[in-house]
């Protein structure tokens, strides 16, 4: 499955788009994506913050088509 | 009356204190973040703020409703600012209204530590030789949130 | 630049927090103290305040240095207002600005912690029935501040 | 010697004066003058508060003539 992943801050700098897009296995798992984001640059954390459909996300969420899915740089809020 | 919100415009300090402010709650605690001239005795000239705004929103709103179950009665804003803001500007403000004291600044306090932990907003600060970087992004893993702890 | 006062014009909100805010101080707690309009269920129509005003701006002033000695580098602003007051006049407000949030907050608590202990100030109550009370007034002892420990 | 002290709040009320004078023995004390200061009204507490030159006094401490002493009720501001 296709997952399009959203991406911010100095994620997005590293990448070098706001968005990504990462090919893992049926079902696909917060946890498969979390490994497949990190591998698309060595600027990226082995383990980064996953957020589905607006909520942090633990790897053992199921993404479905649709869903919206965001990779979460250390957040530097106030 | 309590809300939350991601906002552009600069923050009216005093039209947030009066919207909290009520004849039955004789304590008001605020809280303003404002931005420093400095950062690790770098002189910073600007800071440019963004968010991911729909989960920002969304966490926001959790903070208050947690706030309100810490402080029940309490009425509380929380706000905070987006996009490029000079030094000494206010990038974030809480201001919690209670009968009692105690009540207000335990409901003030739990926000913003909250909001420094969890809301998906990021900074980056613009220096005085021209260069910029986004804070935090070197230290990946060391502050962002516990998904299992998120609304703990 | 911290200081404090007994004051008998209206307390100006925004100005005492402009006061403190400063380009290297990003954190700024305040409090506010407001007049609510029932007391012990009975409705308040206004709140007279007096004070031994001379010993009055002595325990501000010693309750800010204070202040300053548990939260270093803090600027803080502690006012009282004296005289007639109407529900939701504010009665008495704190502002303290650091570098960092830990200390504002502890610095602005701890004033208007000591402020409630120690400083002269007593409170007349006016009730919609047209009398009126002095607070505290019935349990002399209950509230008094001990003096081995105003300076503890 | 005679002390006059100042009397505010409930406590003028009581006495129907912000000012009374009380005779203590030599050399006057706050101990003494508390004492004395009670046994002006029954509704004054026992030990009322007593300042001396603006700061809060113990009864150990000696009041000369010039001091300024005032009897503090409960406070009640903020």
């Amino acid at each position: 499955m296709n997952v399009t992943v959203r991406v911010f801050a100095s994620y997005a700098d590293a990448l070098g788009a706001d968005r990504a897009t990462v090919t893992v296995p049926d079902p696909a798992t917060v946890g498969a994506v979390r490994t497949a984001i990190a591998a698309l640059s060595p600027k990226l954390p082995p383990r980064p913050i996953i957020a589905v459909n607006e909520e942090y996300a633990t790897d053992d969420v199921p993404i479905s088509p649709g869903d919206e899915v965001a990779v979460i740089p250390p957040v530097a809020g106030g | 009356m309590s809300r939350s919100g991601i906002v552009a415009a600069p923050i009216d300090v005093a039209a947030i204190t009066d919207e909290v402010r009520d004849p039955h709650t004789g304590a008001v605690a605020t809280f303003l973040g404002t931005v420093r001239d400095s950062s690790d005795s770098r002189t910073v000239t600007g800071l440019e703020y963004s968010a991911y705004t729909g989960m920002a929103e969304r966490e926001m709103q959790a903070i208050v409703r947690e706030a309100i179950a810490i402080a029940p009665g309490v009425r509380i804003v929380a706000v905070h600012r987006v996009g490029n803001l000079a030094v000494g500007e206010v990038c974030v403000m809480i201001a919690a209204a209670h009968a009692h004291r105690g009540p207000a600044f335990d409901a003030c306090r739990y926000a913003i530590e909250e909001i420094k932990k969890r809301v998906p907003i990021w900074k980056r600060e613009h220096y005085s030789d021209g260069s910029s970087e986004w804070v935090n992004a070197c230290a990946p893993d060391a502050h962002a949130p516990h998904p299992e702890d998120a609304h703990a």
